[in-house]
């Protein structure tokens, strides 16, 4: 009875989507077909494409839309993330304190190792691409969800060297900070939130886009810490 | 096959979307339907870059001074798809922390029988 | 070229239907990833290298280590009794 | 001036500041969000008076409107952080010693975000931002309502975020259809275009954001989640989701309705859903024997009366329900914050444990019922003066449709009256049960009784002389209905 | 003295009382009487300060409207009224209520009644009308609420049906602002007038469910036998002596000053007129009610039915719309009034010394341990009853003659059965409290105490004062007719003048004391009464030993027993039918909130689904 009822809507819904194709041209594929896509009204991601690197200096446009065009998103997005964080931070906090501490398995000296060796490089392959998130794909989001990636492996590789938690908060609160820092002081200096206000360099370089990789910087270490901080609280480990 | 070549995202994407729907409404497993949001969640985010692609566009990315901007596809709903997925992934965070509470208190994940709160 | 996207298309889709499917939630949780990982493939097709690399790492790595700790954390199997 | 954008940046940044100070220092953290409400109310207060001259327009990362994100810190957006920042102190004031357990330094930082994401949404003019300050608002809540961890919490938040994020996933499609038809997320630059393209794609693309934003605005058939999340989360997190949260929802659809779509036509059936919803909301309200259960079903009939006069597209109608959105905030903030030390006192949520209470805490059951007289819209208390604009406006509209279901929805009050009342004496009239345990930790700090009397005292004072918001609501209802003035506002160089 | 002075001292005194009481008893006791005396002396002294001086606007801008005050004769008459019979039951209450608990929220809500109700009476726009309405709605609530039990089922019962009736006035009030812009009462007489007669029913019908409410017309009047027998007795006089003739007012201003007479006249056409409906209404509202209280044995439960009783004849004063007819009307309401509040201080005071009792079949024999409660009994039931000498004769004489004058013998024969009934019952009354035998266990019982004489007594005083000299408030009652706009009656200070309809109460007066002296002397010229203690009676020659006395217990059993079938009050077992049923519809609303998140979730997609459809199916944009 429910999936069926549940099946009618749903084709009720699916047949509104599908006519929703039927009549003008929709997205960038059918402005493009309809011959309007040079136009920057239509559609301004056009803008930022055909504009965007010589305003930001930053050969990836998504960097560029992602932390100027629309940088106040991201800030709103660090702050989900961060709200995540914290929130599952509290929800389990009860049962942290309920829970016994479970003696874990070591695993073998085989695994500990080739862990202990890999972190680093795994730390560092995601500092490299949240420092060159101008210049090539990937930025703050991916960096900083590689770094998890690195702690994931050290809660599974070596048992028990989990984050300080007492780092993590810090290494949270001051990269927050210094995103919101920089997108203040172009407040004050250019009156503008979030202004690009640094010398933007020369293109392609890795020196260059203003404060793009700055922030690109700040987010890879709060996203980093952030989904560190997650997997390490829903892992359970008590410490 | 040009209209293969138009809406096969938006199909798969939709697809997804009605799957992860339908999971939402029928299961009664509270982390199958935290698969079923995850599901819709991917669906959306598929949707969102294909809104931005132009057949046989190039990636918003210059690699060199000269390369010609027209041919790029729509760099902002990428920007979106990137919040959307980390956002997605929160809400997953803080869905799965209160499904093991959840557990923790019910002994159970069938959401049919967690009814305390009713009426 | 079209024709790959299109397989890729169907296998994320079946994928999905098998996570809707699966009792064992693990497998269906790994089905999830799939659809990730499928997800992740099209958008390099689609010129979304960013959005790739976000989803590979995030949608298919994180999402998973974090469903199976909670599935570590409560139970394994959907339990199956008619749903009404 | 101080730019509009700091009302977020600066909370924001005393909540990412938190972590570290709570390592510093235990008690700190506890007094941030005063601090930071403290802020943003002077601020929202100063910026007022500009923003009823012209909408202040703030670009992010220095580039013209449709090419940033911006805020509009209009009347109606200026108008209702103010409230925000107002009830956001008070109940900040309240957490200082209401809060006791779980973890204290993580509510205190939830609290802030939530109340960034829903200045956010009222003073966003993205699409796409307004949607990521939605999640930031929905995701704190979801965390508040769970925050202590128990079975009730946990439940009642695990329901809440299954239905958030589907409404949610729905938002974002709606966004999706929009960006592909107009390629801008602007809402000016949208509703500038809107009315060139007129098809079935767009109806879609509204479908989707009502239902989506819908669930945060606890329209009827999509406010399962309300009840439950209200009842179960601390008194003082209930306080801001009744009293701002789902405002927050609500004045999103009006913004998409109103401003981006100025789809006047469906208003109908948005005011046959509004009193729908406040017939439902009432009617389950009248047997509850949950105190807190009964108020967050009674926010359900209350947001249906806002929904019906935003639905009538008259300056009256939408001030009238800026009113009652200003007058709801204070009193269901009351209510709340009150009935939180009478659970606290009593250990119980039982509506028949509060019997009697009057004798034990008088000031308390004295707020209440000047809480609940306001709600029922008794003169000379603030929802009087609001309800009595929606139906000034319903009369003056002059139609049939309008006033037969205004007459319907007073049943709604009426209703709402009888189950009011009903709890005010057994406040007074009505011995305490025999076996009540005098909890002492129920004794009534002083940052408790502080707020919830300056919200007694606000609602007699705005009662008595409502020109004190009266001179904003016009300007609101214009900011809203106006769509040219707002399209020129922002776009127009 | 402007009418701005009276409500602030109104609303000053009850705040004051309220804090008073928090400080010290005797205080708080001495505010309260202070000010309610205060209240009637303001009044009294701004008598005549009619005109544009007193109208006063004290919120210019209350939402774009102007809140105004005034002062005519129409108000004045009623605040007066207001203010005695409030200032009376405080008094009484000093010593009624001592030691009872929550006495300073007892003593500031009565004066915050009393604040709302000269409130509404002096509002000059209909804004203010509804605010003051709305408080005294509230308060009196609060004040029936104070005795707990069963006091708490009737304050509700009164709350919801005065919450129906708000509604329906808040729609009528703004529908006049909707169509003419304004709510001051005096433009809206001038913009009325043109406004069609389907209009002026539908205000006269919001309004009317409100005023019919509070006056407890027939179907409407359910809440107040409980209310009034549930009250505090001081209280009972207030609300039944003049809060439930805030109706009355409402009714009159409406009416009269604001739709005008010759519109209310042709309103409607034949029978169905509005006047004569509502004069059918008022027929109907004296006939069952009086017999209804018949079979009553709670002494306040038998006066509250009068009291629905007796405003029936008000309403069919007052429906006619003839200068007698609404004289009669306006005068029975202040006569009303003055006995039923009088009865209720008796009863106040019967229950005070016997500790709380009022069922009659318990009472009696009371006569001699207090004789000033028998004898405010006495005039207050001859008051009740019409008889001559007291002013409620004058006042059913001008509604009889209306009556018979404009050729309704249905509607005159309706009223005279309700006399009829009215003596029967009242008759139990006096008897069964007063008369007969008196039970042991009130061998001790004591005289009221001075505070409650007073009022017993002036209440008495003004019985006899308007019975003899009805010119006095008949004067002012010609005042407002004349704003109004009702032919002049020919007033002397015995009665009446005209013609026809002459009544001098002079000359009726002389009759009653030749009458009455040859009575007593026929009862000197016969044999001697001799005096014996009360207990001490006998039964056939022999004496009857204590425990065996007949108490005067069911009253008029053979005629209750053949009419109480067709007397049951249907109309409350309907209201508490629909209230039942709508309990259960509540009930099964709530069952939509499953507590499965699914279903939730359903309810979402569904909901999509339902705007999908529609605009597929009908284009909704």
């Amino acid at each position: 009875m429910r999936r069926l009822i549940s099946l009618l809507l749903l084709l009720i819904v699916a047949l509104g989507i599908f006519l929703c194709f039927s009549g003008a041209s929709f997205g960038a594929e059918g402005a493009s077909r309809a011959g309007k896509l040079t136009e920057d009204k239509v559609n301004f991601g056009r803008r930022y494409a055909s504009r965007g690197l010589e305003e930001n200096k930053a050969g990836n446009i998504v960097a560029s839309v992602v932390v100027n065009y629309r940088g106040f998103d991201t800030l709103g997005e660090v702050t989900v993330l961060f709200i995540a964080a914290v929130g599952l931070a509290a929800i389990l906090h009860a049962r942290r304190e309920e829970a016994t501490p479970s003696k874990a398995e070591p695993a073998s000296l085989i695994v500990f190792t080739g862990c202990r060796f890999l972190f680093p490089l795994i730390l560092l392959l995601g500092a490299y691409i949240f420092i060159h998130g101008h210049l090539t794909p990937g930025g703050g989001f991916q960096g900083g969800a590689v770094v998890a990636s690195g702690f994931l492996l050290i809660y599974l590789g070596c048992r028990g060297r989990g984050l300080r938690s007492a780092g993590v908060a810090v290494a949270e609160s001051l990269s927050g900070l210094a995103f919101l820092a920089v997108a203040l002081v172009g407040l004050a200096v250019g009156g503008s939130f979030l202004l690009n206000f640094l010398p933007k360099g020369s293109a392609f370089a890795l020196f260059s886009g203003g404060v793009i990789p700055l922030i690109y910087v700040a987010i890879g270490f709060k996203v980093g810490s952030e989904l560190g901080g997650i997997i390490d609280n829903l892992s359970g480990e008590a410490r | 096959m040009s209209f293969l070549s138009s809406y096969i995202h938006y199909i798969g994407c939709f697809s997804l979307i009605l799957i992860g729907l339908y999971v939402v409404l029928v299961k009664p497993n509270l982390i199958k339907v935290i698969i079923g949001i995850n599901l819709m969640g991917t669906g959306v985010n598929l949707f969102l870059v294909t809104v931005g692609y132009i057949h046989a566009g190039t990636a918003p990315i210059f690699s060199e001074a000269a390369q010609q901007p027209e041919g790029m596809v729509d760099p902002v709903p990428q920007a979106l798809v990137l919040t959307a997925i980390v956002i997605g992934v929160a809400v997953l965070a803080l869905a799965l922390s209160l499904a093991i509470r959840v557990y923790d208190h019910y002994g159970t994940l069938d959401l049919r029988k967690i009814k305390a709160l009713r009426w | 070229m079209i024709v790959f996207q299109t397989f890729l298309v169907l296998v994320m889709i079946v994928a999905a239907l098998a996570a809707a499917r699966f009792g064992d939630l693990l497998d269906a949780v790994i089905a999830c990833a799939l659809v990730s990982l499928m997800a992740s493939i099209i958008f390099y097709f689609l010129q979304a290298p960013d959005v790739a690399m976000a989803e590979a790492s995030i949608g298919a790595g994180l999402t998973t280590a974090i469903f199976i700790f909670a599935i570590n954390r409560s139970i394994r199997y959907e339990e199956n009794e008619k749903t009404d | 001036m101080v730019s509009p954008i700091l009302l977020i940046a600066v909370p924001l940044g005393l909540a990412f500041a938190i972590p570290v100070l709570g390592l510093a220092s235990k008690r700190v953290p506890r007094y941030v969000p005063v601090i930071a409400m403290l802020f943003n109310l002077v601020v929202s207060v100063s910026l007022l008076p500009h923003a009823l001259k012209a909408p202040i327009v703030v670009r992010t990362a220095g580039w013209a409107p449709p090419y940033s994100i911006h805020l509009v810190a209009g009347p109606l957006g200026v108008l209702l952080s103010s409230l925000i920042a107002l009830i956001g102190l008070l109940v900040a004031v309240y957490g200082i010693d209401y809060i006791r357990e779980g973890a204290k330094v993580k509510y205190q930082i939830l609290y802030i975000l939530m109340l960034v994401g829903a200045t956010g949404v009222v003073l966003t003019g993205d699409i796409f931002n307004l949607f990521v300050f939605f999640e930031v608002l929905c995701i704190s809540s979801y965390a508040l309502v769970a925050y202590r961890g128990d079975s009730t919490g946990v439940e009642a938040g695990a329901k809440y975020l299954i239905q958030g994020a589907i409404g949610s996933g729905l938002v974002l499609i709606g966004i999706g259809l929009v960006y592909g038809t107009f390629g801008t997320l602007t809402m000016a630059d949208i509703a500038a275009n809107v009315s060139s393209v007129g098809s079935f794609r767009l109806f879609v693309s509204l479908a989707f954001l009502i239902t989506g934003f819908g669930v945060e605005a606890a329209i009827f058939p999509l406010n399962g989640w309300l009840p439950d999340a209200h009842s179960s989360a601390p008194s003082s997190i209930s306080a801001i989701l009744s009293g701002i949260a789902i405002k927050a929802g609500l004045y999103a659809i009006a913004r998409v309705v109103y401003t981006v779509y100025g789809a006047s036509s469906i208003l109908p059936f948005l005011a046959v859903l509004g009193i729908v919803t406040l017939l439902i909301g009432e009617m389950c309200a009248f047997g509850q024997e949950d105190i807190k259960r009964l108020l967050a079903f009674s926010s359900i009939g209350q947001m249906g009366l806002i929904l019906f006069a935003l639905a009538l597209a008259s300056a009256t109608g939408i001030s009238g329900a800026v009113f009652l959105i200003v007058s709801h905030g204070l009193a269901k903030a009351l209510l709340f914050l009150a009935s939180g030390y009478m659970i606290y006192r009593t250990g119980s949520r039982d509506i028949s444990s509060l019997n009697g209470i009057g004798k034990r805490m008088p000031i308390m059951s004295l707020c209440f019922t000047v809480g609940a007289f306001s709600l029922i819209g008794l003169p000379p208390f603030v929802g009087f003066a609001s309800k009595f604009t929606i139906v000034r406006a319903v009369l003056g509209t002059g139609s049939t449709f309008f006033i037969t279901l205004l007459a319907i929805g007073l049943i709604g009050t009426v209703i709402e009256g009888a189950y009011f009342l009903r709890i005010v004496q057994g406040f007074y009239f009505k011995p305490a049960p025999e076996d009540s345990p005098e909890q002492t930790e129920g004794k009534v700090p002083f940052s408790a009784l502080v707020p919830v009397g300056l919200l007694a005292v606000l609602i007699l004072t705005i009662g008595l002389f409502p020109g004190i918001v009266g001179r904003v609501l016009g300007p609101a209802a214009d900011d809203l209905l106006d769509r040219t003035a707002y399209v020129q506002h922002v776009m127009g160089d | 003295m402007s009418p701005q002075a009276i409500l602030i001292t109104a609303f000053a005194g009850a705040g004051l009382v309220f804090l008073a009481g928090k400080v010290h008893s005797h205080l708080r006791d001495f505010l309260a009487v202070l000010s309610s005396l205060a209240l009637v002396g303001l009044i009294a002294w701004s008598h005549g300060q009619y005109g544009p001086d007193n109208e006063i606007v004290y919120v210019p801008d209350f939402l774009g409207m102007e809140l105004a005050l005034r002062l005519n004769p129409l108000a004045w008459f009623f605040a007066i009224y207001i203010a005695i019979i409030n200032a009376a039951s405080v008094v009484f209450s000093l010593s009624y209520m001592k030691g009872k608990e929550k006495l300073g929220f007892y003593y500031s809500m009565m004066l915050l009644v009393n604040a709302g109700m000269l409130g509404i009476v002096l509002s000059g726009d209909f804004l203010s009308f509804y605010i003051f309405w709305e408080i005294m709605s509230w308060s009196t609530y609060l004040l029936i609420s104070y005795r707990r039990g069963p006091a708490l089922h009737a304050g509700m019962k009164y709350i919801i049906m005065s919450l129906v009736g708000s509604c329906a006035m808040l729609v009528g009030i703004l529908s006049l602002y909707a169509q003419f812009g304004t709510l001051q009462i005096a433009e809206l007489g001038e913009a009325i007038a043109g406004s069609s007669s389907g209009y002026v029913l539908f205000i006269l019908m919001a309004m009317g469910i409100a005023f019919g409410v509070k006056f407890a017309i027939l179907p409407l009047h359910t809440w107040m036998p409980d209310a009034h027998s549930e009250a505090v007795s001081p209280f009972s006089a207030v609300l039944s002596g003049v809060l439930v003739r805030m109706g009355m007012y409402g009714f009159l201003l409406v009416m009269y000053s604001i739709v005008g007479l010759k519109t209310i006249l042709n309103l409607g056409a034949g029978f169905f007129n509005f006047h004569y409906i509502l004069s059918w209404l008022g027929a109907i509202t004296i006939v069952i009610p009086t017999f209804i209280a018949l079979l009553q044995n709670d002494a306040k439960k038998l006066l509250a039915w009068h009291g629905i009783g007796q405003g029936g004849y008000m309403i069919l004063g007052m429906a006619f719309g003839t200068s007698l007819g609404v004289a009669g009307g306006i005068f029975h309401t202040i006569n009303h009034g003055s006995y039923i509040a009088l009865l209720f201080l008796v009863v106040g005071a019967v229950e005070y010394r016997t500790g709380g009792v009022r069922d009659l079949n318990r009472l009696g024999g009371l006569i001699q341990r207090m004789p000033v409660a028998f004898f405010g009994c006495l005039v207050g039931i001859m008051g009740l009853i019409g008889m001559p000498l007291t002013n409620g004769f004058v006042s059913k004489w001008f509604i009889y003659k209306t009556l018979i004058t404009e050729g309704h013998p249905f509607l005159a024969f309706m009223a005279f059965v309700g006399t009829w009934g009215t003596i029967l019952s009242v008759y139990k009354l006096l008897h069964n409290m007063f008369l007969g035998q008196l039970p042991e266990k009130y061998k001790e019982v004591r005289k009221a105490p001075i505070s409650m004489q007073i009022p017993i007594l002036f209440f008495c005083f003004v019985i006899f004062l308007f019975g003899v000299l009805p010119g006095i408030p008949l004067r002012a009652i010609q005042g407002i007719q004349d704003t109004m706009g009702f032919a002049p009656l020919q007033l002397t200070m015995w009665g009446l003048a005209s013609g026809a309809g002459a009544l001098n109460m002079l000359n009726i007066c002389f009759a009653i004391v030749i009458a009455f002296a040859v009575v007593l002397l026929l009862m000197r010229l016969g044999a001697k009464p001799r005096r014996v203690p009360q207990e001490d009676s006998y039964a056939a020659g022999s004496s009857v030993p204590a425990g065996k006395y007949h108490h005067s217990v069911e009253f008029y059993n053979p005629l209750y027993q053949m009419i109480s079938p067709y007397l049951k009050d249907r109309v409350d077992q309907f209201y508490y039918w629909a209230a039942d049923k709508a309990q259960g519809v509540f009930e099964l609303t709530r069952r939509i909130y499953t507590g499965y998140a699914g279903t939730y979730v359903l309810y979402i997609i569904s909901f999509l689904a339902l705007l999908i459809f529609l605009q597929l199916a009908w284009e909704i944009w």
